[in-house]
């Protein structure tokens, strides 16, 4: 191999090649062999398969070698229990998101090839997202992501709705990235090195009020709160979940937050966090925005009467959650953030799946009304939500309740009492707009017979979810190792 | 065999008849409890008292008829066997202790030392308590023949019964009770009896609130009982009597001249005798409770249950004797009751409010003797009270039984011949609590009265109203008598043709109760009598419980002289009140209405019974609204409304006020915080225009914020 | 005449990003809207361009060809976006499209 | 100095000026042009700025590739009666203050720490590096060893970029 | 079997549970017959408890310790002293018998129905065994959900709002208690330098009397709106008059006993000082004492049958509060048994307005009256339920309230002057309900053909009678039963409790001299 390329450079680099590649192969079968789409599933999952076995020998290698990290490309990219944590994340969404969408996509009428490809598209940008130790290789990552999620957004592209949410998305998240790409630039300008370790050492140089250091916190973390949909970046969230195709707005709540989530991190905490010299200047910030983000998402929740609306601004409201993790900063809080991420993928994309199970032909099935009386039709389904609700708003015994104590636990240890006080409250609020959705699956009556739009991967899924949600909940212990062993360095 | 072992048996043969009446009444006497009636003009009429003709309804009756007194005589007779044998005891005391009832923790007492807070299941049997089972199961037993024919008609005969053993079995309980705590649970059971008892005729509603309101009243002296019972665990460490009065005894505590914690209990414990012996304020419950049947008027509400009261102050006695003030108020509360009652008693036309009254007097009576220290004198005119009064109240039932349930005097007169058994025990009874010498009432009278004017904690004042009690109590038995049975009969000619002297079952009982209302009294002859032996059996019985009261309340002796004067002048009283009485109702009719007429306003201030009922409607109930109207109507609807005697008006301000607190003050809070947070919703929706620059405006404003947060620091 | 500091080309970036932003914020033809994201990272290149000379650092113009390709990508795509948009909605006016709200 | 200094002033009107024209334009084409004259003149201070390769992708990707396709689009959104719709958003004011607030602020910071934003090279007295090796050598030297991931990974953007415009644009796939 | 006994207790409803799952929704009368058997399955296991218990030890029993989530230092630890013992034995009882009595009132989504009150049943008795914080605070919520269903889906017109207010206002209590939870925990790990949730490691914190407060007020907000005391109470009107019967008699006799619980087993072991602390002790027995008048007073006004009952607990909770914080052993003492008497009497009164409610379908009183004609042996039932709530002697609310009273009054007499003010209420409250239902001509047509108590309702009765008789005759063997426990949280607050009183005096202000204080001021 040439010093271009060197054998590390491939090892860590597999799963990122495996996902590209794969996404080729889709584009390519299904162009020369179209409607062929049961083959498209297969070669999606093959796709992730090989992309975990890739993660599995990266977490094998270093856990087997001892290394914190190994890192590849003179640097541009670094394997860390962080990044392969957040990578797991990434796949399991994708893998919920594949084996809902088939079914969901016949019923939608929009069943192409270019969907799987913008799936592991995706993958491949939040590996970068996750392992990037460059600005450019960050910046580039969050572009490949954000674009496949433009994308499949508008996929429905009859549906106005879809359009109109693509269109907006795209907009703001070409505004956002401007901004965050500018704060890169001033960042650039500090440390005349693109690599986030340079950087660190940069802001580190000058003191903390510094207005350049300053000028690149304010910009940068316009884009970054953007990806995580804080308050006041918030607004295109909504409109891209309810008009985006449901599967798509899973996807997009769970692993497009995480991933931006992850970033984040890598930009303001975890080594080498460049920002993280500089945290008196953006903590107070951040303190604000959270508390924002909590406010605004709970209570515009509190009135929505479309489930994909709702759960949009209750994800707004999650995303305060993680923050406070992060303000906290300390190890609780960051090993609460990866707690509350995982349980959130569960958790979420199980209310979504839910929502998913109900659009069938002619039925949108996103109207509270839409779950009148599922208590009865299907008191599975009706179960496995009210399960997720629970576990939404915190109610132990449930995963939620576990993310929800790390965070309160940090905030609690680093003395933010009023912050913890307000986001216990808010755990409040968002009992009651959750048990709206309970009451009418409950209490109310029936309106419509037609039989839930089923299929064996969305069951699987769902089922899948569902366990995990418990489980996680009544015995949390090995899911809390891998999130310790992940992240301590 | 050991009576003295047993007595904790004498109760329960009463709870077991009640027992039996409970589950298998309905099975002896299968008529339905009571007929439904929707129309309540029925329910005036149906009274409850038995319409003429009387023929025993069925063996199960028979059956029940036969056990309930059964059982009572049996515990009649265990009484007296335990009380010969105890009589043979020196310390003339038995404890028997069953087991640890209430067995609480331990806690501090008010000096410091820990103590336990236990109350045994245990009996305390002494001279005192002799008496009272005597008295209970004794004149109990005679009410129960009574009411077997009594009730005979009536629905609910073996519900009857069964609340009547249950009393006699609280009662027993209460009187036989080794401590404080137990002795009150047979207090609140008797109340709890005397609430069944005087709703018996539970579709009537007047008897139901009646019912209501004595148990209620009886609640607020309870509640000052409770209070004294507590107190006396902070203070001794115990309930038991003799533990107490050994502590006493043992010289730990002094008399207090000011209030003192003793003085606090002693006065705890007799508000709540006043709520039960019916004293002034608390005695509007016991007129009331005459809506019940009249054997239980007798039983409970002349001869048992209201002299608990006394019986409980005689039992604190050495108590008392520490207290001298509050023997003082005890005294006072006692004489006003007396004279109050009386009064009111000189012009009611209803035959059982008079005696309803009279007892609440002839309480009075008891009190101003425990109050000036005689406590033996007060058990004496309790003993020889629960005779006549008995009698009284049995006779006018008999009256009303032969007058088919009218009980108004103005349509009776000239029963004599009519009924003359009746006639001639109620003769016998009148004369007894008139104070005629010979008779019971005498001597027992007699003897408070020359302790009130002798004895260290009397006066001449409380004497004097003493005294003119006398005076009215036999102008009114009198009345009373004149105006059923003499003079000519304004009986309603359809009442007149079934009037009839009542069965044996009645009779008899009247007979021995008049009997023992001429001879019980000769236990207690005036010491100038200079009689011995049996003659002062009944002080030299009791000698030994009222010990410590004794050596303090032995007076330097007066000269005979006076006390013989006094008698003369009470006897003189009382003959001059039933001579005025008999030529006020009898010799020439006309001339009470004249002296009505002339003091119309003292005339009304008395028929509407000082106004007490009305003043409490005013104070409590909701006077300030409506004052006016039938007065015992307006009050019962008051209280009604109100929901309880008492803090009816206050209790109704406040529950509104409480109400609206709750839905407007803590859930309007509660209502508050959520309308707001919905009400911010919707803000935060409409931020979100759908218009993508306002979006993107939003995320400059951040922006804003973000560098102006730079340029505040 | 003073000489040319990497702090001119910073305002220069500086307004141009602003310009970029407001035309973000006024115009209602979408088309322009994308035009005016492509002023704000032109902004960011003048910046990287004039540190990566005033530093003597090359990577400042890498970044920049970075920036350049990201803009032709998110052009397209939004373009492309824009016609599917277009075709239901016959309208690229941003305040027109708003289905989805509140 | 001096040349430099005036040619940089001509090129910051020219762009500037041009991207003021570009959102204040009625007409989309017309916007369209003065957005070409607007990077015209930041080609040309790429150039000030001896970054002769990044002058050429300028002219020849932006001017060449991006406003071709933005023109393509104009005409194919024949946007006639939209250039005869109001232009400008309700919100122009409030939006034209809180820029200006910004503008404000930044000017603020940069007054306010100006010092911290003179940038000087790592290694002073940096030898001409345009007389060593051309621009593009070392362009081409950092940006296939160093960034040659990033590299990678915009190829697929642009794939994806090409995928995601023909997915959109196409009537029916 | 010792060692393991109580997980049996714990999960025999949930296993019934998992059995009930399987049964087919149509098979209605097999479901019930199985939540029955369940249930009473329940109860029987739970008899062990009471008789292989000793009472001469103090400490816990039947101690159950496993590691349960290492990584937070959450264990499985559970463990029953007297106190546990006796609110266990209460919720199996109670909630056998509610399951009994809804044979006939749930007619509905029997299976949903009677799963929740299994899932209930272990929630609650979850919550008495747990010496873990952590799971303690998971069984206390997982009891919100079923009871949320069983308000929200059987309940009356307004369940909605009912059932979702319940639950908003425990769950923002139970919330901040978390947060007080939290602020031990990590207390603990600083000064131990590990992480625990066991109440015995707790027990060993030394916290400054500032955190104590804070944590206490924490905790207070959790339990106060539980019990529910005075501001806090106005959910349980509203619960109690939409919830179906059966619900009802569990959240009234079971439910409201563990914020009592909590107070007892948490805040005064964990906070001694704050809970010795005279502001504190003075507000919560104000808001007790306010809330046993108020509690009283507004059930004389209440039209509605069951409303004035819901009001009612909130009296009798106001008892066992204020015999709480009298802070010594017959306070305490009492305070139990009479949660305990609570859960009977109340279980009883609700029974009986389940019967009569099965029959008629209303519960306005004024619908009523004279009833005693028509239901005599109703009647009489309703009388004895009535009487033991009044706290008649010879029957079970008087030991309580007469124990609590000593208490009081051991501590402060003038607050017991109140509380007994509050005894006088009772009677007039429940004897005028009683008048108003049963007294009197049968004034409605419609109550004219009622039929009497059946086998089955008299079974339910039956047992709860029993129980209060014998509580009231011979409450003995429960003194016995909680002396130890009540000895050692007594010892824990005030250490010198039982050497007497003169450093009792000097240490609390709670004990007036003797003379100084006269209790009719």
């Amino acid at each position: 191999m040439s010093e271009f390329y060197t054998s590390t450079d491939h090892f860590v680099l597999i799963p990122a090649i495996m996902l590209a590649l794969f996404g080729c192969a889709t584009l390519l079968f299904d162009f020369l062999v179209p409607h062929q789409r049961r083959f498209l599933l297969v070669i999606a999952l093959a796709g992730l398969a090989f992309t975990g076995y890739g993660l599995w020998q990266q977490q094998a290698y270093l856990s087997s070698t001892g290394f914190a990290e190994l890192s590849a490309f003179n640097g541009v990219v670094t394997i860390d229990g962080f990044a392969l944590f957040f990578n797991w994340m990434f796949l399991l969404a994708a893998l919920i998101m594949v084996l809902v969408s088939y079914k969901y996509l016949e019923v939608e009428g929009e069943h192409h090839g270019e969907y799987y490809a913008l799936v592991l598209f995706a993958q491949c940008g939040m590996f970068f997202l996750a392992a990037g130790t460059d600005l450019v290789t960050l910046f580039v990552g969050l572009e490949l992501m954000a674009l496949c999620f433009y994308i499949m957004v508008g996929f429905l592209r009859g549906e106005k709705r879809s359009n109109e949410a693509a269109m907006k998305y795209l907009l703001l998240g070409a505004f956002s990235s401007g901004f965050l790409v500018y704060g890169f630039s001033v960042l650039y300008g500090m440390a005349a090195s693109t690599k986030l370790t340079d950087v660190a050492a940069a802001v580190a140089a000058r003191q903390a009020w510094d207005p350049m250091v300053f000028l690149a916190v304010a910009t940068t973390s316009v884009g970054l709160l953007f990806k995580i949909s804080a308050v006041p970046f918030h607004m295109w969230a909504p409109d891209a979940y309810e008009g985006a195709p449901t599967s798509v707005t899973a996807y997009l709540s769970v692993a497009s937050k995480a991933a931006s989530l992850a970033f984040l991190m890598r930009i303001f905490w975890v080594y080498p966090g460049p920002l993280a010299a500089a945290r008196e200047v953006w903590e107070p910030l951040l303190i604000v925005v959270a508390i924002a983000t909590l406010t605004v998402g709970n209570f515009a929740a509190i009135n929505q009467t479309n489930v994909k609306r709702l759960l949009a601004y209750s994800s707004i409201s999650h995303a305060g959650y993680m923050l406070l993790g992060l303000i906290a900063g300390n190890d609780t809080g960051i090993k609460g953030v990866a707690v509350y991420v995982l349980v959130y993928t569960f958790m979420n994309m199980g209310a979504f799946m839910v929502v998913i199970a109900l659009r069938r032909k002619e039925i949108i099935g996103e109207d509270l009304d839409d779950f009148a009386g599922l208590a009865h039709r299907s008191p599975v389904y009706a179960g496995l939500m009210l399960l997720f609700l629970l576990s939404l708003a915190g109610i132990p015994p449930t995963a939620g309740f576990i993310g929800k104590y790390y965070i309160f636990l940090a905030l609690m240890e680093t003395g933010h009492y009023a912050l913890a006080v307000l986001a216990v409250l808010f755990a409040g609020v968002a009992l009651y707009y959750y048990f709206k959705i309970v009451r009418s699956m409950f209490v109310r009556e029936a309106v419509e017979k037609t039989p839930l739009a089923s299929s064996f991967g969305l069951r699987l899924a769902l089922g899948a979810s569902g366990l995990l949600t418990l489980v996680i909940g009544i015995y949390p212990e090995p899911f809390l190792r891998l999130a310790q062993t992940s992240l301590m360095r | 065999m050991n009576f003295l072992d047993l007595i904790w048996l004498i109760p329960l043969f009463p709870l077991a008849g009640a027992a039996a009446m409970l589950f298998l009444g309905r099975k002896l006497d299968p008529q339905p409890p009571s007929e439904v009636m929707l129309a309540p003009d029925l329910a005036a009429e149906h009274g409850g008292h038995p319409h003429g003709g009387h023929h025993h309804g069925g063996a199960g009756k028979f059956i029940v008829s036969l056990l309930c007194p059964g059982t009572v005589l049996l515990s009649l007779i265990f009484s007296i066997g335990a009380a010969w044998q105890l009589s043979q005891l020196p310390d003339r005391v038995h404890q028997v202790v069953k087991f640890t009832w209430l067995a609480g923790l331990p806690f501090q007492t008010a000096s410091g030392e820990m103590a336990r807070f236990t109350a045994d299941w245990g009996f305390l049997l002494d001279p005192l308590s002799a008496v009272m089972i005597l008295v209970v199961t004794g004149v109990g037993f005679l009410i129960h023949v009574y009411s077997i024919g009594y009730m005979a008609h009536d629905n609910g005969y073996y519900r009857f019964f069964g609340y009547l053993n249950l009393f006699v079995f609280f009662m027993l309980t209460l009187v036989l009770a080794n401590n404080y705590p137990l002795l009150f649970v047979g207090w609140e059971g008797v109340g709890l009896c005397s609430y069944l008892l005087i709703g018996f005729y539970f579709h009537k509603k007047s008897a139901a609130d009646a019912g209501k309101k004595a148990f209620i009243v009886n609640r607020v002296g309870d509640s000052a009982f409770i209070l004294g019972m507590l107190l006396t665990f902070a203070v001794f460490g115990t309930g038991r009597f003799l533990d107490i009065n050994a502590a006493i005894g043992a010289g730990q505590f002094h008399a207090e001249q000011g209030f003192g914690i003793l003085t606090a209990i002693a006065i705890l414990f007799f508000i709540g005798a006043t709520g039960k012996s019916a004293q002034f304020p608390l005695y509007t419950w016991l007129p009331d409770a005459m809506e019940g049947p009249t054997p239980v008027s007798a039983l409970i509400h002349a001869a048992t249950m209201v002299t608990a009261g006394v019986y409980m102050v005689a039992r604190s006695a050495p108590l008392f004797q520490l207290t001298p003030n509050a023997g003082m108020i005890v005294a006072t509360v006692g004489a006003f009751t007396a004279i109050l009652a009386a009064s009111i008693a000189l012009v009611q036309y209803d035959i059982k409010r008079v005696l309803a009254y009279s007892t609440v007097s002839q309480l009075g009576y008891m009190f101003l003797a425990l109050g000036v220290g005689a406590y033996w004198v007060a058990v004496f005119h309790l003993f020889t009270h629960a005779f006549f009064k008995a009698l009284l109240f049995l006779g006018s039932g008999s009256v009303i039984h032969a007058m088919s349930g009218e009980q108004d005097m103005r349509r009776m007169g000239g029963l004599k011949d009519k009924i003359p058994v009746t006639h001639w025990t109620m003769w016998v009874g009148s004369v007894a609590i008139a104070g005629i010498p010979g008779f019971a009432g005498f001597f027992s009278k007699d003897e408070i009265l020359w302790q009130t004017w002798s004895a260290p904690g009397g006066s001449t004042l409380l004497w004097g109203v003493g005294i003119a009690t006398a005076a009215m109590t036999a102008f009114y038995m009198w009345r009373l008598m004149n105006m059923t049975f003499y003079g000519r009969s304004r009986v309603a000619p359809e009442a007149e043709a079934h009037i009839h002297e009542s069965p044996r079952t009645m009779t008899v009982p009247l007979v021995a109760l008049a009997a023992g209302s001429v001879l019980v009294g000769w236990l207690g002859t005036p010491k100038v009598w200079n009689l011995t032996g049996i003659f002062h059996g009944f002080e030299n019985w009791l000698a030994p419980v009222f010990a410590a009261a004794h050596e303090s309340g032995e007076h330097a002796h007066h000269d005979a002289s006076i006390e013989w004067l006094l008698m003369g002048l009470s006897v003189g009283l009382a003959v001059a009140g039933i001579a005025l009485a008999r030529w006020f109702y009898h010799v020439n009719p006309s001339i009470p209405d004249a002296l009505e007429a002339r003091f119309k306003p003292f005339h009304t201030v008395l028929s509407r019974k000082w106004y007490v009922d009305e003043i409490y409607d005013f104070l409590f109930v909701n006077g300030l609204s409506k004052g006016g109207g039938s007065a015992m109507a307006s009050f019962d609807q008051r209280i009604v409304d109100g929901g309880v005697n008492g803090a009816g008006w206050l209790t109704r301000f406040s529950s509104r006020l409480s109400i609206w607190w709750d839905t407007w003050i803590i859930d309007g809070a509660v209502r508050f915080t959520a309308f707001t947070v919905k009400l911010l919703s919707y803000p935060m929706c409409l931020l979100q225009t759908g218009r993508v620059q306002t979006y993107a405006l939003f995320m400059v404003a951040g922006i804003l914020v973000f560098f102006g947060y730079y340029m505040a620091r | 005449m003073h000489p040319i500091t990497p702090l001119h080309y910073l305002l220069l970036s500086a307004a141009l990003l602003l310009i970029g932003t407001l035309g973000v914020l006024i115009r209602r033809n979408i088309v322009v809207v994308l035009m005016s994201i492509e002023l704000i990272l032109n902004a960011v290149n003048i910046n990287l361009i004039a540190f990566s000379n005033s530093l003597g650092n090359i990577n400042g113009q890498v970044f920049a060809i970075f920036v350049i390709a990201v803009a032709v990508a998110e052009a397209a795509v939004g373009l492309g976006i824009l016609l599917a948009l277009f075709r239901n909605r016959a309208t690229v006016l941003a305040d027109e499209i708003d289905l989805l709200k509140w | 100095m001096l040349t430099d200094t005036l040619l940089f002033y001509t090129f910051a009107v020219m762009v500037l000026s041009g991207g003021i024209l570009t959102i204040t334009r009625r007409n989309a084409v017309h916007s369209a042009i003065s957005l070409i004259v607007s990077l015209l003149g930041v080609a040309g201070l790429y150039l000030l700025q001896r970054a002769e390769f990044l002058f050429v992708v300028q002219i020849i990707l932006y001017v060449g590739g991006i406003m071709l396709l933005f023109l393509f689009v104009i005409m194919l959104v024949n946007l006639d009666e939209a250039a005869r719709e109001r232009q400008f958003h309700g919100q122009w004011a409030l939006a034209l203050a809180c820029v200006a607030g910004v503008a404000l602020q930044i000017g603020y910071v940069v007054w306010r720490g100006a010092g911290s934003f003179q940038i000087a090279a790592a290694t002073p007295a940096a030898p001409d590096p345009a007389a060593a090796t051309g621009n593009t050598e070392r362009l081409a030297d950092v940006l296939f060893s160093e960034y040659l991931l990033p590299f990678e990974l915009a190829s697929v953007l642009l794939l994806v970029a090409v995928v995601g415009s023909v997915v959109m644009a196409k009537r029916r796939l | 079997m010792d060692q393991h006994l109580l997980s049996i207790v714990l999960f025999t409803p949930l296993v019934g549970l998992a059995v009930l799952l399987l049964i087919p929704s149509r098979a209605v009368t097999a479901i019930k017959v199985w939540a029955n058997v369940a249930a009473f399955i329940g109860f029987l296991v739970s008899l062990p408890l009471v008789t292989r218990f000793d009472r001469t030890a103090g400490g816990f029993q039947f101690v159950e310790r496993a590691d349960w989530i290492p990584a937070l230092g959450v264990k499985y630890f559970l463990g029953i002293d007297g106190i546990s013992l006796l609110l266990i034995m209460l919720t199996t009882v109670v909630g056998f018998l509610a399951i009994l009595s809804s044979w006939n009132a749930i007619t509905e989504r029997v299976k949903q129905y009677y799963a929740m009150f299994l899932l209930l049943q272990t929630g609650m008795l979850g919550v008495f065994m747990a010496l873990d914080f952590f799971l303690f605070y998971v069984a206390w919520e997982v009891v919100l959900v079923p009871m949320y269903f069983i308000i929200g889906v059987w309940g009356g017109p307004r369940k909605l709002y009912a059932a979702i207010k319940f639950f908003l206002y425990t769950l923002a209590g139970s919330v901040l208690m978390l947060l007080g939870i939290l602020t031990l925990y990590f207390q603990h790990y600083q000064q131990f330098g590990f992480f625990t949730f066991e109440i015995s490691e707790l027990m060993k914190l030394s916290l400054p009397l500032g955190i104590q407060q804070w944590v206490f007020w924490a905790f207070f907000l959790g339990f106060a709106i539980k019990v529910p005391m005075f501001p806090f109470h106005t959910w349980l009107p509203d619960a109690h008059v939409e919830a179906p019967t059966a619900g009802s008699v569990v959240l009234a006799s079971v439910l409201l006993k563990m914020g009592t619980y909590g107070f007892i087993r948490f805040s005064l072991p964990l906070l001694p000082e704050a809970s010795i602390h005279q502001t504190i002790v003075r507000v919560l027995i104000v808001l007790s004492l306010i809330g046993i008048l108020y509690g009283a007073l507004v059930s004389l006004m209440q039209k509605d049958w069951k409303k004035l009952v819901a009001y009612s607990s909130v009296s009798h909770l106001g008892f066992c509060t204020l015999g709480i914080f009298a802070l010594n052993p017959n306070g305490l003492a009492g305070s139990v048994l009479q949660q305990v008497n609570h859960g009977i009497s109340t279980g009883m009164l609700f029974l009986v307005i389940g019967v009569i409610y099965e029959r008629r379908h209303t519960r306005e009183i004024s619908e009523y009256g004279g009833l005693a004609h028509v239901m005599p042996v109703f009647a009489t039932v309703f009388a004895i339920a009535m009487l033991s709530s009044a706290g008649l002697p010879l029957l079970n609310g008087f030991i309580g309230e007469f124990t609590i009273l000593q208490g009081a009054f051991e501590a402060n007499r003038v607050w017991a002057a109140f509380a007994v003010l509050g005894i006088i209420f009772g009677a007039a409250y429940l004897l005028w309900l009683y008048q108003r239902t049963m007294l009197g001509q049968v004034t409605n047509a419609k109550n004219l053909g009622l039929p009497d108590l059946s086998l089955r309702e008299l079974a339910v009765f039956v047992p709860l009678i029993a129980w209060a008789f014998w509580i009231g005759v011979y409450p003995k063997p429960y003194f016995d039963i909680l002396e130890k426990p009540v000895q050692q949280i007594v010892e824990r607050v005030r250490p010198d409790y039982y050497q007497g009183k003169a450093p009792a005096v000097a240490r609390s202000p709670l004990l007036p001299a003797a003379a100084s204080v006269s209790n009719h001021e």
